[in-house]
């Protein structure tokens, strides 16, 4: 923190610009505990500074990171992971496999953050080697080392071990990291400066110094990185924006897959909602196309209708298909229901800029079906809330990141699942889905999953409308970014930034 | 004697523009000042003698309004010839104005002694101390108590008789030629405007200035004045020596109004009131301003403006009736 | 002299003060005591006659006035109607208010600008509800106007239409409007131009003769006064100094303040210039702290130590009333000033 | 001394109120903090423990006591989001907007006092028009459009000024300070514009009302230079409403400064306001609303010294 | 009196000096435009919904003000978010007047509730207006509705400011007293002198508050906290905003910028020549 007037830096010999790289982001670090803070923007700049043991590649697959090998036991009741022996906390202590049971069994103990609910399955996780970790688990649970690898950020224990509560620990000086790069000072509402570590195992990063600076507003933001001020938008484009930017020489785009999707859920506790036909009828009363193409500009692919989305091409089910854009079939759907004059109101939230551009385009197209859509747009809070309330009609919103399948189907769509907003109770797809998660391979996994996409898919469970292609803008001063999926990771991912160099 | 009068004005003229109407407030006044002597302009509210002081003083420069006169002289100056920077000179230092109500005319942010000494910074040009230590004298000179005290203090810390005595005090500071005092006790208790009249003939006796007082109150220009000028509806109707004006008024106009003053020893039954009421300065009718409400109005006075001429009688008594003649001798028959 | 009313003295009067007081505090934020507008004032009106207060500015007329009609409520001390007390519980008794009316000193503020000269007249009638509609209310309205010498025709014009003199009389058709016993007028000539005021002051006195109102007339025109009022009260800091027969007090006056108020009015004679004046020195003091004892005492050439400590009442001084140590002797005194 | 007791018993009031009817106000917002910092595996037993964390299981009237307990103790208490003291997080915003309120005031006072006396004195010339109509003008910019504008000019365009922050991160000592107002001359320009017209407007009016009245055609009468006249005798009067109008601005304009901070992303108080009414961020909202709220109060004393300084009236009574 | 009479009425000099004053006039006739186009925004300019092929076209002969990144002509969303600016500005300002009017009237007349309610008046005043109105229009739910009430909640106290200075310089005055005297009850004299004496002022007030109404309408919905449905100048500038498009696509920010400050500049400039043209001191 510093004060205005006081002089800013620590001293010594400044970094040439190109030893320097600014990324723009629309908010402040609110956490620095890795393990609680779980904000977009938090992750940026905590990744850099606490491994996980995974990363992803561009189709979704785990790649490793902390983690060289991870496997389950025969019976799925346990699993291992090997840890790399190279990687050193920034005091000098190596991680080591302490760290990470310390990490997970916390979580576990003190039960918070997002890992909590994705390690229900954990019975004891154990330091086998300094380099070897076991955990054994109470069912076998097939999604469970792609969720500790991906989600669980891992902490040094002898710094942690420390708080009275590590979930009330705010971490916010004097950190002990251990990635690509260390936090060496805060103007909070301005900027985080972070300095690269001289041998970081996977490779010591390029760059010397990465510079976070807050922008709250995305127009001002553009502006920066179009004046030079910034070389990254670690935030995704609008649609709009990323279609006038192509223009500009200065600025390359990196298209990266969401592991997310777009849908519509309709709340089927609700009548006339619970009719199937009802659903499919306002299934058939969306422009699929028009939303895709006007509203994102083209920066989306199709999902076929289906929660197995393009992103993830290992669970794909290709023989999905779109519900057709076909008032007069909606209408006839709902003649069957013995619906007439169907007012539905949609919630969404109004500062998402996507769904505030197609809400409407919903809200006309039901129209030409006869349907009325009401919108409502709400304050973010006030969504969360009715979402969770499960206090509408119909909900408009997104997914950010459903990395696997089994897990997350089972979140969204299980009985009483915590995102369940629709309230989709049925045995059938529960029965699936459990079948998924006890599998310990994609392949076993598969053909529930995908059956029990389908049904979702016909039941109109969830209308997925497209999968979008997030445009992360930087200049072209620089290069040699390592895209992964997703929002959360893109181009501002630790493996990514420790790659990025100077152009030419 | 060939001192030139103080001052002279000759068929003054001021016109006001507002909401796309001329109102002509003053319409061809004549004014002559002697040393030493005290006129007294007398006359209703909105007849015009504020204007015609400030046209004086030229203190009409808003735009909208048009002073015009065919001579105006200052103690042989001509102010007509002057620039601008000339005549803002002679203000406060040649001719001085004395204002009706001390409160509103009193800067209320600055210290009197500020607002005294600009006098002596404006036009002596002495320094700041030079110029308290004056206005401590002229404070002490119109009887204010502990003077040098009380010259850092601001106007609402006096009283009403006190604030009207600064204004005199600013008034003589630079023994001008021409004191113009307009009303300048009509706020005034009568005990305290007493003080101020008897304060103001004093300084005149000592000084020699020849003083305008404009006043509406008969009592008031009976007591101090040696000449009176009576003005009704933007035009001098009547003037002369005091005395004899009040003996033998020859405009019917300032009759009536000695008629109608209640008197002290003889309490009438019934007062002798004018009809009607004093014409708005827009809309004056064209022969005689006072015709309408006259009672010897003929039909010559509703079509012909009476010009203001010497009258044979008395010495220097002008009037501007087409009846004084008759009025006179009937009061001599 | 005005005519005398008959041999009142004996009867009851329409109106009484006793040990009227009335201070005003400033503001929440003002530092400083109380104004004391009004210090201990004793009055009476009797039936068809008229009381004339003189007296400076701001030693207490106006709120004296107000008090008298019971739009200012006594610290002490209260006003009683025929009798009856202003300040029952609740205000004003509504029959009190209606014979009870003010005539105000400036008669364009004291009318609304927005409302035309019918609606100010009726608003009276419209209060007490004493008109039966709206024709009768024209009608009576009418009545009122040619009363005090305005034309019926012109009652659907705006004040601002009317000159001064004009004016006032609307106020004054608004006062007679419900028919009131007392009229206190407040300074009622003082805004007028010198041509018109005559006419209102003969309007006044021949509106008393015809309808035998009695009157509260304050100014501090001490001719105009003296030409209406069959008694005077002549007020000091917001006390009486001197009340009795108008004849009497300004012809031989008790108390020294008097004295000097008759001797610094400016008389409209130029042959009377070098005549002999009473000049007082100083201004009056603050009512915020009156001076102790006679509050004359600071100004007055006669005063004495007692002056300062000892406050003089009211008492009879011969036909009249005056509250002075050296009542009598200034009465005899200014005999001999007189005569030189 | 009675007086300067009233003052103070007047600010506590206001302080009071202002923490009163933002407390109440924060708690009626839908949802709570939890499910703000919703996450999709979050258990029903997880929220009630956090929310217990937070204290907000307990009855409105004990938490409203707390707090105002709490505050008596200049505790703000700890933020919800950002695990440490609302008094660090409004602390360091804080200065950020005083340098930008009080630059932008101060501005705008050194740039509308000539023009509302330029516009006085050509009261109704071309000159007073042209004033006005730029006046009101200004006046009228909506905060957002104005701020992308001048970015995009004088930013992006002619790059005579940098995009958005407080600060350069390499400035030290004198470049520091350089860099500050570098970057402080658009969002203070911004301010400037929008504060001005009324400003100047309110000048004017009472500049016109000063110049006719009694003392000054009393000044011309001593035969003051006109300019003095102006300066001296009439504009001292006129500023005594002004003053009272940039009082009441400098309060209120920490607050106001929400839309200009987000947009030129300047680190202040506003923005933290905007931020924490969308993290629901009850103790950061509430504190920033006492600060606002001290603000007010201290932009009225500020105002009354200053009134003294200019009204002897005051002064000296 | 022929001289007085054919003086005109306080009204009448104030409407033949506002005629004189071409800023006031020209004012008037561009609020009479807008007010037009907004009651006839349907005959103008079809609502705009749906989406168009022409996406982030500039202004043409085909679409005047341009088309935003869905398609929609630009022109018509300021023609239509005409009518919901200024109803909100409008319904906003009448609510808060009505509330000041109430609130000023009764702190100068009754002077026991002076006090009070003055100090209630300074407090909400020192309340941070933006701020506070981001919280209750989040608290509510974004509605044209909401947004009036938000609006004219945070409004009230300049108007009943404004109102009580007006009524109270009427309260000393002699004819309030002469109405007392007649016998007028407490309610009679607000009724008939002190409401109609605070009405010139609170013309004022309604241009003002109305274009501040706009303005605060525009914040809100710039935050995103505007009614979805209907399209106002704000919505139109949050939709820009949020497409990212402020910097480049200028003409979807340019043209509801222009309106709102056509809207804010009359009326600021009506209201201006007005308390010139009744101010008749200085009408030379
Ligand atoms: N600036 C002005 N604009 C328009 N008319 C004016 C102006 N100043 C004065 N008048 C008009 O000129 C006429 C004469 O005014 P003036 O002030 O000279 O009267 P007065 O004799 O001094 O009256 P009073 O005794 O009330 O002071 C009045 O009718 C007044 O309305
Ligand atoms: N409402 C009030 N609040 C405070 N002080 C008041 C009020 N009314 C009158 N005063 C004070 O009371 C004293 C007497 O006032 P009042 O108006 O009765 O005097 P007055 O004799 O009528 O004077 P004038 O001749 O000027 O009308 C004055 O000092 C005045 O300042
Ligand atoms: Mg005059
Ligand atoms: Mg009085």
């Amino acid at each position: 923190p510093s004060v205005p007037g006081s002089s800013g830096s620590s001293g010594g010999q400044q970094p040439a610009p190109s030893d320097r790289l600014t990324i723009g982001t629309t908010a402040d670090v609110l956490n620095y505990n890795p393990l609680v803070g779980n904000s977009r923007t938090d992750s940026w700049v905590t990744n850099l500074m606490y491994p996980h043991l995974t990363q992803m590649d561009m189709t979704g697959k785990r790649v490793p990171y902390l983690a060289t090998e991870w496997s389950y036991a025969e019976d799925g009741k346990s699993a291992t992971v090997r840890l790399r022996d190279d990687m050193k906390w920034s005091d000098g202590k190596p991680v080591t496999a302490d760290d990470v049971v310390f990490s997970v069994m916390t979580v576990k103990k003190e039960n918070f953050g997002v890992v909590a609910g994705l390690i229900t399955a954990l019975d004891e996780a154990v330091a086998v080697s300094p380099t070897e970790v076991r955990f054994d688990l109470t069912r076998p649970d097939g999604t469970f080392l792609d969720n500790v690898g991906f989600w669980l950020p891992v902490v040094p224990k002898h710094v942690f071990e420390k708080a009275p509560s590590v979930q009330k620990f705010a971490n916010d000086s004097d950190w002990v990291s251990a990635g690509p790069f260390k936090l060496t000072k805060v103007e909070r509402g301005q900027r985080y400066v972070m300095e690269r570590v001289d041998g970081f195992g996977p490779g010591t990063p390029a760059v010397k110094e990465v510079v976070f600076r807050v922008f709250p507003d995305v127009n001002t933001e553009v502006l920066a990185l179009r004046n030079g001020e910034i070389d990254v938008i670690g935030n995704v484009l609008p649609p709009a924006t990323a279609a006038e930017l192509k223009n500009d020489p200065s600025v390359k785009q990196e298209q990266i897959p969401s592991l997310g999707w777009a849908h519509l859920q309709y709340n089927v506790k609700r009548k006339p909602l619970d009719d199937v036909r009802v659903r499919q009828a306002l299934a058939h009363a969306v422009d699929y196309e028009a939303i895709r193409n006007i509203a994102l500009k083209g920066y989306a692919k199709s999902s076929n209708s289906s929660v197995l989305t393009p992103s993830l091409p290992e669970w794909a089910d290709p023989a999905s298909k779109e519900y057709t854009f076909d008032p007069a079939l909606s209408k006839q759907l709902l003649a069957q229901a013995g619906v007439s004059d169907l007012s539905l109101s949609m919630i969404y939230d109004q500062a998402d800029p996507n769904i505030a551009r197609w809400a409407p385009m919903v809200r006309d197209s039901a129209k030409q079906a006869g349907i009325t859509i009401k919108l409502q747009g709400l304050e973010r809070n006030t969504y969360v809330d009715k979402s969770l309330k499960h206090d509408f009609d119909i909900y408009a919103g997104s997914w950010a990141i459903m990395d696997n399948p089994p897990a997350n189907l089972g979140l969204a769509f299980k009985t009483g699942g915590y995102i369940n907003y629709g309230q989709v109770s049925d045995p059938k797809l529960d029965a699936l889905i459990d079948q998924a998660q006890k599998a310990l391979s994609v392949e076993e996994a598969k053909p529930p999953i995908q059956e029990a996409a389908r049904l979702i898919r016909d039941q109109v469970y969830d209308n997925v409308l497209y999968v979008e292609t997030f445009n992360v803008a930087h200049n072209t001063k620089w290069t040699g970014f390592k895209p992964m999926p997703s929002e959360l990771l893109s181009i501002v991912n630790p493996l990514s930034l420790a790659a990025a160099k100077p152009a030419g | 004697m060939s001192e030139p009068p103080v001052l002279e004005i000759r068929d003054l003229h001021v016109t006001f523009t507002a909401h796309g109407r001329e109102i002509p407030a003053v319409r061809g006044v004549d004014l002559t000042i002697e040393r030493g002597q005290t006129l007294a302009l007398l006359g209703e509210s909105g007849s015009g003698k504020s204007v015609t002081a400030k046209a004086i003083m030229g203190l009409l420069d808003r735009p909208g309004t048009r002073v015009r006169s065919a001579a105006a002289r200052l103690g042989g100056r001509d102010l007509l010839a002057m620039s601008e920077e000339e005549r803002r000179a002679l203000r406060g230092s040649a001719m001085t104005l004395v204002f009706q109500d001390a409160l509103s005319a009193l800067n209320p942010v600055l210290s009197i002694g500020d607002q005294i000494g600009e006098l002596f910074r404006v036009h002596l040009g002495v320094s700041r101390r030079q110029a308290r230590a004056r206005s401590i004298e002229m404070l002490t000179l119109v009887g204010i108590p502990a003077a040098a005290k009380r010259v850092d203090d601001y106007p609402h810390q006096f009283s009403g008789g006190m604030r009207q005595r600064i204004l005199v005090a600013m008034a003589v500071a630079l023994e001008p030629d021409l004191i113009i005092a307009d009303e300048p006790t009509t706020a005034l208790d009568v005990t305290v405007q007493a003080q101020i009249l008897e304060l103001i003939d004093r300084l005149r006796r000592d000084l020699g200035t020849a003083v305008l007082l404009i006043t509406h109150d008969l009592g008031v220009a009976a007591e101090v004045s040696d000449r009176v000028a009576v003005m009704y509806a933007g035009r001098i109707v009547e003037s002369g020596e005091a005395g004899e004006l009040y003996d033998l008024p020859a405009h019917p106009y300032t009759a009536a109004l000695l008629a109608a003053i209640p008197d002290l020893d003889a309490p009438a039954s019934e007062l002798r009131a004018i009809p009607g009421a004093p014409p708005s300065p827009a809309q004056v009718p064209p022969g005689c301003s006072f015709a309408p409400r006259c009672d010897r109005a003929s039909e010559v006075c509703r079509t012909t403006r009476p010009p203001l001429i010497p009258l044979a009688t008395g010495s220097g008594r002008y009037a501007a009736c087409h009846h004084s003649e008759e009025m006179l001798d009937a009061a001599l028959a | 002299m005005p005519p005398s009313p008959d041999p009142v003295q004996k009867r009851e009067p329409v109106l009484r003060a006793s040990g009227l007081h009335k201070s005003y505090r400033g503001g929440m934020l003002s530092r400083g005591g109380a104004v004391r507008a009004v210090a201990g004032v004793d009055l009476e009106l009797h039936a068809g006659e008229t009381l004339g207060i003189v007296g400076e500015s701001g030693c207490g007329k106006s709120t004296l006035a107000r008090m008298l009609v019971g739009l200012e409520r006594p610290d002490q001390g209260e006003v009683t109607f025929r009798g009856r007390p202003f300040f029952a519980r609740g205000g004003v008794p509504r029959d009190i208010r209606r014979r009870v009316q003010m005539v105000f000193q400036d008669p364009l503020t004291s009318l609304n600008p927005r409302m035309t000269v019918h609606d100010i007249v009726a608003e009276p009638l419209r209060v007490h509800r004493l008109s039966p509609d709206a024709r009768a209310m024209r009608e009576r309205v009418g009545e009122l106007l040619t009363l005090v010498g305005l034309s019926p025709d012109r009652m659907n014009r705006f004040p601002h239409e009317f000159s001064g003199g004009q004016r006032q009389r609307i106020g004054i058709a608004r006062a007679l409007a419900t028919e009131p016993d007392v009229i206190v007028c407040d300074e009622p000539v003082s805004a007028l131009d010198m041509s018109v005021q005559a006419q209102v002051v003969n309007l006044f006195a021949e509106l008393q003769r015809t309808l035998g109102v009695a009157l509260v007339f304050i100014a501090h025109d001490l001719a105009v006064v003296r030409h209406v009022s069959h008694r005077v009260g002549v007020m000091y800091l917001g006390r009486l100094a001197e009340l009795g027969p108008a004849g009497q007090v300004y012809g031989a006056p008790a108390h020294p303040y008097t004295m000097a108020l008759l001797s610094a009015a400016p008389v409209p004679k130029p042959r009377l210039r070098g005549r002999s004046r009473i000049m007082l020195a100083g201004d009056p003091p603050s009512p915020v702290a009156p001076p102790p004892g006679c509050r004359f005492h600071t100004r007055c050439w006669k005063a004495a130590p007692r002056c300062a400590e000892e406050e003089p009442v009211l008492e009879a001084v011969g036909a009249h009333y005056a509250a002075c140590h050296f009542a009598e002797r200034a009465a005899s005194a200014e005999k001999g000033a007189a005569a030189l | 001394m009675r007086f300067i007791g009233l003052r103070l018993a007047r600010g506590l009031l206001t302080l009071w109120f202002a923490v009163t009817v933002t407390f109440f106000l924060v708690r009626l917002l839908p949802g709570d903090p939890v499910t703000a910092v919703a996450d999709p595996n979050m258990t029903e037993a997880l929220r009630q423990k956090l929310l217990a964390d937070f204290g907000l299981d307990k009855p409105l009237a004990a938490q409203y006591l707390d707090y105002l307990g709490q505050l008596l103790h200049g505790n703000l208490g700890m933020s919800f989001r950002q695990s440490i003291p609302v008094t660090t997080v409004l602390m360091e915003r804080l200065p950020w907007t005083l340098i930008l309120t009080v630059s932008a005031m101060v501005v705008t006072i050194v740039l509308g006092i000539p023009l509302g006396v330029l516009a006085a004195t050509r009261a109704r010339g071309w000159v007073d028009r042209v004033i006005q109509i730029t006046g009101v003008t200004a006046q009228s910019l909506f905060v957002p459009s104005v701020g992308i504008f001048l970015m995009y000019l004088l930013g992006v365009w002619l790059r005579w000024f940098p995009i958005g922050g407080a600060v350069d991160l390499d400035a030290t000592g004198f470049a520091a300070t350089l860099s500050m107002l570098h970057h402080l001359v658009l969002p203070c320009l911004s301010l400037v514009l929008i504060q001005l017209g009324g400003y100047v407007l309110t000048m004017r009016t009472t500049l016109i009302e000063a110049l006719g009245e009694d003392y000054v055609s009393l000044a011309k009468a001593k035969g003051v230079r006109p300019g003095t006249v102006v300066w001296k005798h009439a504009l001292r009067n006129a500023l005594l409403p002004t003053t009272t109008i940039a009082g009441l601005q400098l309060g209120t304009l920490v607050g106001g400064a929400v839309l200009t901070e987000t947009i030129y992303a300047y680190p202040g108080v506003g923005r933290a306001i905007y931020e924490a009414v969308g993290q629901l961020d009850f103790p950061v909202l509430q504190g920033a609303f006492v600060l606002l709220a001290a603000a007010v109060v201290a932009a009225n004393l500020i105002t009354d010294v200053a009134y003294g300084i200019l009204d002897p009236r005051v002064r000296t009574s | 009196m022929t001289a007085a009479a054919v003086e005109l009425t306080p009204r009448l000099r104030t409407w033949s000096a506002f005629r004189r004053n071409p800023l006031g006039v020209a004012s008037a006739i561009v609020l009479v435009l807008l007010a037009l186009v907004a009651v006839c925004a349907p005959l103008i300019a079809p609502f705009p919904e749906g989406y168009g092929a022409d996406t982030s076209q500039p202004p043409s002969a085909a679409h005047w003000f341009g088309t935003d990144d869905i398609g929609q002509d630009v022109f018509a969303q300021v023609v239509w978010g005409t009518r919901v600016s200024m109803a909100v500005g409008v319904s906003a300002s009448v609510l808060a007047i009505v509330i000041g009017l109430l609130i000023g009237v009764s702190a100068a007349y009754f002077r026991r509730l002076d006090t009070p309610l003055g100090v209630l008046v300074d407090l909400s005043l020192s309340l941070p207006v933006l701020p506070l109105m981001i919280l209750v229009a989040a608290l509510a739910g974004p509605s044209v509705r909401t947004l009036a009430v938000v609006i004219a909640l945070f409004s009230w106290p300049e108007v009943a400011r404004v109102v009580r200075s007006q009524a109270i310089a009427i309260v000393p005055m002699p004819f309030v007293s002469a109405a007392k005297v007649v016998g007028g009850s407490s309610l009679w004299i607000v009724r008939k002198h002190l409401l109609p004496g605070v009405i010139p002022v609170v013309g004022v007030s309604v241009v003002l508050t109305t274009s501040r109404a706009v303005l605060a309408e525009a914040g809100l919905s710039f935050l995103g906290l505007g009614d979805p449905n209907s399209w106002s100048w704000g919505t139109i500038l949050h939709k820009a905003q949020q497409s990212g498009a402020l910097a480049t696509a200028w003409w979807t920010t340019l043209f509801p910028s222009l309106a709102i400050l056509l809207l804010v500049v009359s009326t600021t400039l009506l209201s201006v020549a007005y308390n010139d043209a009744r101010d008749h001191r200085n009408s030379s």
